[in-house]
């Protein structure tokens, strides 16, 4: 029997260190810490639902424990046959009752919330955006605004958001546990959901659909900052331009690069809407690299000179002339220096 | 259980097709097979009404359809299940020619409703090139369609080799079963063709 | 082989005549339920109201040929019965939710 | 073709006996070999998995073969481990507790094996071929259509060849639950075993079909330029979604259901304590399949069904919470008054209880439609779904072994290490997967080939792998004893628990190939322990010794297999070059010609003999 005991605590110990471990979790990534509407109706349902079931979890094992250390065939009474018993009517209607009442106790709240959240009524009086996906990067076009910007959605706080979400080739998943549930993205339909931040800050998204070999890879960020501030973001990148001169001589070279090498047939900077590949502008003010790497000159120079190794099946590979180390260096810089913008991810508090 | 097989007037039960063990399983399990049919068939009409307008640019339901033809083959089919209850109806008085006769007749109906198939599809991709890859609605109709077709063509096939196979040994408990169960089977081509004709064409030609 | 059929004893020679009577009859209504339908349809009525009746008229068609061609009307149907009506019902499901929940 | 002349017979004529089989015992063996084998290969795979995701941006195996891995590592072991397994407990079992000599359909279920066999080894060939599928176990469209090379043109011909097999294995339950039941033995006195095959063999009935239909589009649309899920033509992706999941969530009930009837054997034998309220297992069995069939949309939740049908299938899911729930009460009732005596079979019992109660709680959280938003295609429902296929069908399967094989195989096996292979396998199989709750809920997407470093996930996904290589260890015990106890196992009797209820210990282990002598009279439920508490030493039978009529074995099952095996190599390749159609066609040709000689050949079967029979020893 104590081997039975044994085994339960190490279970119950086992869950308590993994909920620690979950505290380590990482900020703005889990989905135990929500910062914004979505993620916050989806906890409450989780809660209540994990009330409910360790509810009933602890009863079956406690009928479970006691059945197992009272009935036990005693030593010595192998023959002992026990008491052939039906059923019991009483019994059955009471452990079908209990489970259709704790059902119904789940179903309303959920059923109240997913119409909810699916409630587009004033679409029109909020920001829109249109998120596409694509192997393996996002990209976002803010409707009637003449942005464009790939990988980084930068978002007022505290305000509705509205996304329109679709897929260019797969499906993909829009996916920011923070901030929202997720949200596929078809190729054949667009699908509409709303997010709201509550807190400024810089929220990791992930793509949760499979959609190829790097789809592990296909990170983005939500950046959330104030109004204000994201209206200041709107005028700048309303008046990005595209053939602004860069600082220094590298830099030129790599402008004359980036147009010698057509790299402007998939990308554009500005809101051009060009989009075979992510949109350039504000490079310099990126979170990531290719949605994975650090920010560095360095971590773009390895980028250019070999996309493949670092997102395996990506569609710039092979597409664009190879570059020797010196180009790829000029047109690090050069990108590294498309700062189009005052409001940063930093802006955010990040 | 003995195993003496043949017929003589005396000893003619009932119903042949059942009377022994093996012909109860095998009318039994024919209709559970149809059972998963039924679900077979919803599948494919389910995704043909989820794709009957993805005409993709290329002609639609109105533009291809006409009422002559799929009536024709609609009574064919429709009189080819009466033959075969006829054949059922000599096979239960144990006169083996008669049956074998309304067989034949209900594989001829057969034959001649696969040829206006055959004919129709190849009407729809010479004048209107309207094929299989054509458009969603393409595949959709012709997968529907064809797979009813290949029922037919596959009953077709079963009918003539039991005709052929037992034309000299007459009707016995062994093979009433066969003849049995391909009649149900039969029957279930004809009702799939019901839904085909009132959905695909019928309602295919008004909206 | 017409006197093997006539030492059939003469009730079950009876019953299946009479059932035989059913199945034609049976048959008659088929056409005629055919032939309305192509006939609304050729008649070129009103979509809203065709559909229905061409639907309908149908489902009552597969019914004769269930219940009567192929005898599920007989005893010892019952658990057929139940499996058939499982798949149409499953069936039933299947097309609605292609119909209303898949977009276009 | 008597019983004697099996002994002592050379390696060819063995192989000869089984390639040519059509006894269902032998066939219920082959599954179970077959599908062991296949968890082997699906849990090595597994294996491959955890140790990629070890670490945070480990390289052990590339981003591309990463997804074949689990493509593979799913498909392998839900249609061609955990599926087969069950289906042959149902082939060895069912009709020996019936009281029946066989299945309806003989040569139909040797067929379906060879089928399913067939399948699994064309799925696994892609391995050899350029490569396997990996676009999941789900195949979503349009990654399926545009994946590259012949890996998916090899699930979709493997799966269909299995899945016919599956579905013939299911109609001949059917029928022969509905028609060779021994006299007396009504439907409301089948042991649940028999009445969950018969369950799932209705779910196999009508969920293959779907999966059939959607196979044969993906299909159309790889090989032959159709448009279903050609978004450019006017295709729509999500109707795969939905075909395979009419068939999918329906197909998680085929593998619980069997599961569930194998534990309601095991409890009343060991607590030595009818089942607890038997009217109502059955009634919830049905209610379990029939909310099965229409819920299948709540593996959707994320796609933008809409509100509506979100919360209608939200509704319709939790409501499979209530069937379920009365059937774990009952097999509690069914202990609760009893004497438990606690072996290896019984072991694997009692862990299924906590550990399938935590797997469905955690469905019932999926089923809640707003938080799934955040559960779905991450590692919660990884979670989830291996509490309930590991805790429940794996666990199940194993207690089956341990219950069944003295019946399957003549020998007990070793309690000792039964019991090393279940703590070991027990306690690994709950630190791989408990921890996988939080790591999808702290941001863990599904079917990630890396994860980044720095995110938190580290540990827990550490853990998570240390777990994995304990059933690992856990199994190879396993293996070891089917060894040892194969060639050192003592004889088993013909009830070796001492405490069996149901008909199939009632003959000897392992049962003779006619099963039973004479059929035996059923007095009602658990005809044995009936007789056994009347002071009877053996079943009443139902009628004198006579001749017993037995089918013919026959190779065409196996020629007309490979038959189909080629010609679906020649679908594959017949994009590549039109000279495959040859093949293709040659293929056809076999399994047809084998069609035409099975119906053109009568095929009588053979009688043993009164006179053999009596000399026999009982
Ligand atoms: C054997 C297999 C099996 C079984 C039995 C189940 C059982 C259940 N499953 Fe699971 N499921 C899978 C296998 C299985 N599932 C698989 C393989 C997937 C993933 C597929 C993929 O995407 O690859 C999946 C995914 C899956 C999803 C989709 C998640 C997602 O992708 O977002 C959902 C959502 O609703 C779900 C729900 C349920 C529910 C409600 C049950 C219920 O049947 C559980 C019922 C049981 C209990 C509830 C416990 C006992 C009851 C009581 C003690 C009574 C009291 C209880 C209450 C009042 C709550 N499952
Ligand atoms: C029946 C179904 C079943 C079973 C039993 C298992 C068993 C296991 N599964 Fe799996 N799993 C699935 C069905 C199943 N799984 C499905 C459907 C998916 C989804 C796929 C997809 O996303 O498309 C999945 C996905 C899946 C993932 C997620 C992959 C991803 O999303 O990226 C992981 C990761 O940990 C995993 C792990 C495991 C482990 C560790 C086991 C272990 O329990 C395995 C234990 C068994 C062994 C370890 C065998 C060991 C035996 C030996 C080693 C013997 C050696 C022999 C000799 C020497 C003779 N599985
Ligand atoms: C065939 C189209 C194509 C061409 C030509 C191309 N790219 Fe790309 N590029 C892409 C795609 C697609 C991605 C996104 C890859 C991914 O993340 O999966 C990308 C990503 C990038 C990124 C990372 C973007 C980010 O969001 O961080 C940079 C920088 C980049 N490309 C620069 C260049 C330069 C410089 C050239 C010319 C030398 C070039 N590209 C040519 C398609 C192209
Ligand atoms: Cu995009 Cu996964
Ligand atoms: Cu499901």
């Amino acid at each position: 029997m104590s081997r039975w005991m044994g085994k339960m605590k190490a279970l119950i110990m086992l869950g308590f260190v993994a909920i620690v471990l979950s505290a380590c979790g990482k900020e703005n990534l889990t989905a135990l810490d929500p910062k914004g509407y979505g993620a916050e109706q989806a906890m409450d349902i989780m809660i209540l639902s994990i009330i409910i079931m360790v509810a009933v979890f602890i009863i079956v094992m406690l009928v479970f424990t006691i059945a197992l250390v009272k009935f036990r065939e005693k030593k010595g009474q192998e023959d002992y046959i026990p008491k052939q018993v039906e059923g019991n009517h009483t019994l059955e209607i009471v452990w079908t009752g209990i489970p259709i009442i704790l059902v119904l106790v789940l179903a309303v709240p959920t059923v109240i919330s997913v119409f909810d959240l699916a409630d587009t009524t004033d679409a029109s009086s909020s920001l829109n955006v249109e998120v596409t996906g694509n192997q393996y990067w996002w990209h976002f076009n803010y409707e009637g605004e003449e942005i464009q910007t790939s990988q980084d959605l930068y978002i007022p706080v505290g305000e509705k958001v509205y996304l329109d979400i679709q897929a260019s080739d797969v499906i993909h998943s829009f996916w920011v546990p923070t901030i929202s549930g997720k949200m596929d993205a078809n190729p054949e339909n667009v699908n509409t959901m709303y997010i709201e931040a509550y807190e400024e800050g810089v929220y990791w998204g992930k793509c949760a659909e499979l959609c190829g070999p790097s789809h592990s890879l296909m990170d983005f960020k939500i950046v959330a900052v104030s109004p204000e501030e994201f209206d200041a973001w709107v005028e700048d990148m309303k008046n990005v331009d595209p053939e602004q001169t860069p600082q220094n001589a590298v830099a030129t070279e790599g402008q004359e690069l980036f147009e010698a090498n057509n790299c402007m047939a998939c990308h554009a900077i500005g809101s051009s809407p060009v989009a075979t590949g992510p949109n350039l502008t504000n490079y310099a003010n990126r979170t990531k690299i290719a949605g994975i790497l650090e920010p560095t000159t360095e971590n773009l120079v390895d980028w250019l000179l070999d996309p493949e190794t670092i997102k395996p099946g990506n569609k710039m590979t092979g597409n664009y002339p190879s570059l020797s180390e010196e180009e790829a260096n000029s047109i690090a810089e050069y990108l590294m220096q498309l700062d189009h913008s005052d409001v940063t991810p930093e802006s955010a508090g990040n | 259980m003995s195993q003496d097989h043949s017929l003589n007037p005396e000893s003619f039960p009932q119903d042949p097709a059942k009377a022994t063990q093996e012909g109860k399983h095998k009318y039994i399990g024919l209709w559970f097979f149809l059972g998963g049919e039924t679900v077979l068939f919803a599948c494919l009409f389910a995704t043909y009404l989820a794709l009957h307008q993805s005409t993709a640019g290329g002609p639609s339901s109105q533009d291809l359809f006409g009422l002559e033809l799929v009536f024709i083959m609609t009574i064919l089919l429709l009189t080819s299940s009466l033959t075969s209850v006829y054949a059922i109806y000599h096979m239960k008085n144990n006169n083996f020619k008669k049956m074998q006769l309304w067989f034949g007749i209900t594989a001829l109906l057969g034959i001649a409703f696969l040829a206006c198939e055959i004919y129709e599809f190849a009407h729809y991709i010479h004048e209107y090139e309207f094929t299989f890859r054509s458009s969603a609605f393409g595949s959709a109709f012709y997968t529907l369609v064809g797979f009813h077709g290949g029922h037919v063509v596959f009953g077709l096939s079963w009918l003539i080799a039991l005709m052929v196979r037992n034309a000299k040994r007459g009707l016995s408990l062994y093979n009433a079963p066969k003849y049995n169960t391909f009649a149900i089977y039969w029957h279930f081509i004809d009702v799939v063709w019901v839904f085909i004709f009132t959905v695909v064409y019928l309602m295919g030609m008004v909206s | 082989m017409t006197d093997h059929t006539n030492k059939l004893n003469s009730f079950r020679r009876h019953k299946q005549k009479e059932e035989m009577k059913h199945q034609v009859i049976t048959f008659a209504l088929m056409i005629i339920f055919t032939l309305i339908a192509f006939l609304v349809v050729a008649a070129g009525m009103d979509k809203t109201y065709v559909i229905p009746v061409i639907l309908t008229l149908a489902v009552v068609q597969v019914g004769f040929q269930f219940y009567y061609f192929m005898h599920m009307k007989d005893k010892g149907h019952e658990v057929i019965a139940a499996l058939i009506y499982g798949g149409i019902w499953i069936a039933i499901i299947t097309i609605l939710t292609f119909t209303t929940i898949i977009w276009w | 073709m008597s019983i004697a002349s099996t002994q002592n017979k050379g390696f060819g004529a063995i192989l000869w006996d089984y390639l040519t089989t059509v006894d269902h015992k032998k066939i219920g063996n082959m599954y179970i070999a077959a599908g062991a084998f296949f968890f082997i290969l699906g849990g090595i795979e597994a294996l491959i998995i955890r140790i990629q995701l070890m670490a945070p941006e480990n390289d052990f195996i590339s981003a591309g073969l990463y997804n074949e891995m689990i493509t593979m590592h799913g498909t392998t072991m839900i249609f061609l481990a955990a599926t087969p397994i069950l289906v042959g407990f149902m082939n060895a079992i069912m009709p020996l507790q019936i009281g029946a000599r066989d299945v309806a359909f003989p040569f139909l279920n040797s067929l379906g094996f060879w089928l399913f066999l067939f399948g699994g080894i064309m799925l696994n060939l892609s391995w050899f071929l350029g490569g396997a599928p990996d676009a999941g176990w789900t195949a979503y469209t349009p990654l399926s259509t545009q994946s590259p090379g012949h890996g998916v043109d090899f699930y979709v011909m493997g799966l269909q060849l299995s899945g016919a097999g599956t579905l013939m294995g299911g109609i001949n339950f059917l029928v022969t639950i509905v028609t060779m039941r021994a006299p007396g033995m009504t439907y409301m006195r089948m042991p649940l075993f028999t009445w969950t095959t018969f369950v799932a063999s209705i779910l196999i009935l009508f969920a293959f079909p779907a999966l059939t239909v959607g196979l044969f589009l993906l299909m159309f649309d790889r090989m032959f330029g159709s448009a279903f899920f050609d978004v450019a033509l006017g295709g729509n992706s999500v109707i795969w979604q939905h075909l395979f999941w009419i068939f999918g969530h329906p197909e998680v009930y085929i593998l619980i259901l069997p599961a569930f009837g194998i534990f309601s054997e095991i409890f009343p034998v060991f607590a030595k304590k009818r089942l607890f309220g038997y009217s109502s297992m059955v009634f919830a069995t049905f209610m379990i399949a029939f909310l099965g069939f229409m819920v299948w949309a709540h593996h959707m939740f994320t796609v933008g069904l809409g509100p509506v049908a979100n919360a209608i299938f939200a509704v319709a899911t939790m409501a499979i919470a209530v069937p379920t729930g009365i059937k774990i009460f009952n097999w509690l009732a069914t202990m609760w008054g009893g004497s438990i005596r606690i072996n290896s079979a019984m072991l694997w019992s009692l862990a299924f209880i906590p550990s399938f109660t935590i797997g469905g709680m955690t469905g019932v959280m999926l089923a809640a439609s707003t938080a799934d938003f955040q559960y779905h295609d991450t590692y919660f429902v990884v979670a989830h779904f291996h509490y309930v296929i590991v805790g429940g069908v794996v666990f199940g399967i194993l207690a089956g072994l341990h219950y069944w094989w003295p019946k399957l195989f003549g020998k007990v096996l070793h309690e000792g290490m039964g019991k090393i292979a279940f703590w070991l396998f027990f306690i690994g199989f709950h630190l791989t997967f408990f921890i996988q709750h939080f790591l999808g809920l702290m941001g863990m997407p599904r079917r990630y080939w890396v994860f980044l470093e720095n995110q938190g996930l580290d540990t827990g996904n550490l853990v998570s792998t240390i777990g994995a290589f304990l059933m690992a260890l856990g199994s190879i015990v396993f293996v070891i004893n089917v060894v040892y106890t194969t060639m050192k196992g003592e004889k088993a009797s013909a009830d070796p628990w001492g405490t069996g209820r149901t008909l199939e210990w009632a003959i000897s282990s392992p049962a003779p190939e006619y099963n039973f002598k004479q059929l035996p009279l059923v007095r009602g439920l658990d005809p044995l322990w009936i007789e056994k508490m009347d002071g009877n030493v053996k079943m009443t039978p139902a009628e004198p010794l006579n001749d017993i009529h037995m089918p013919n074995g026959s190779i065409l099952p196996l020629i007309m297999t490979i038959g189909f095996f080629i010609a679906s190599l020649g679908f594959i390749y017949q994009v590549d070059s039109k000279a495959w159609l040859i093949v293709l066609y040659a293929g056809m040709a076999i399994a047809l010609g084998c069609m035409l000689i099975r119906s053109l050949k009568d095929d009588h079967g053979f009688h043993i003999h009164k006179e053999d029979l009596e000399r026999e020893a009982d």
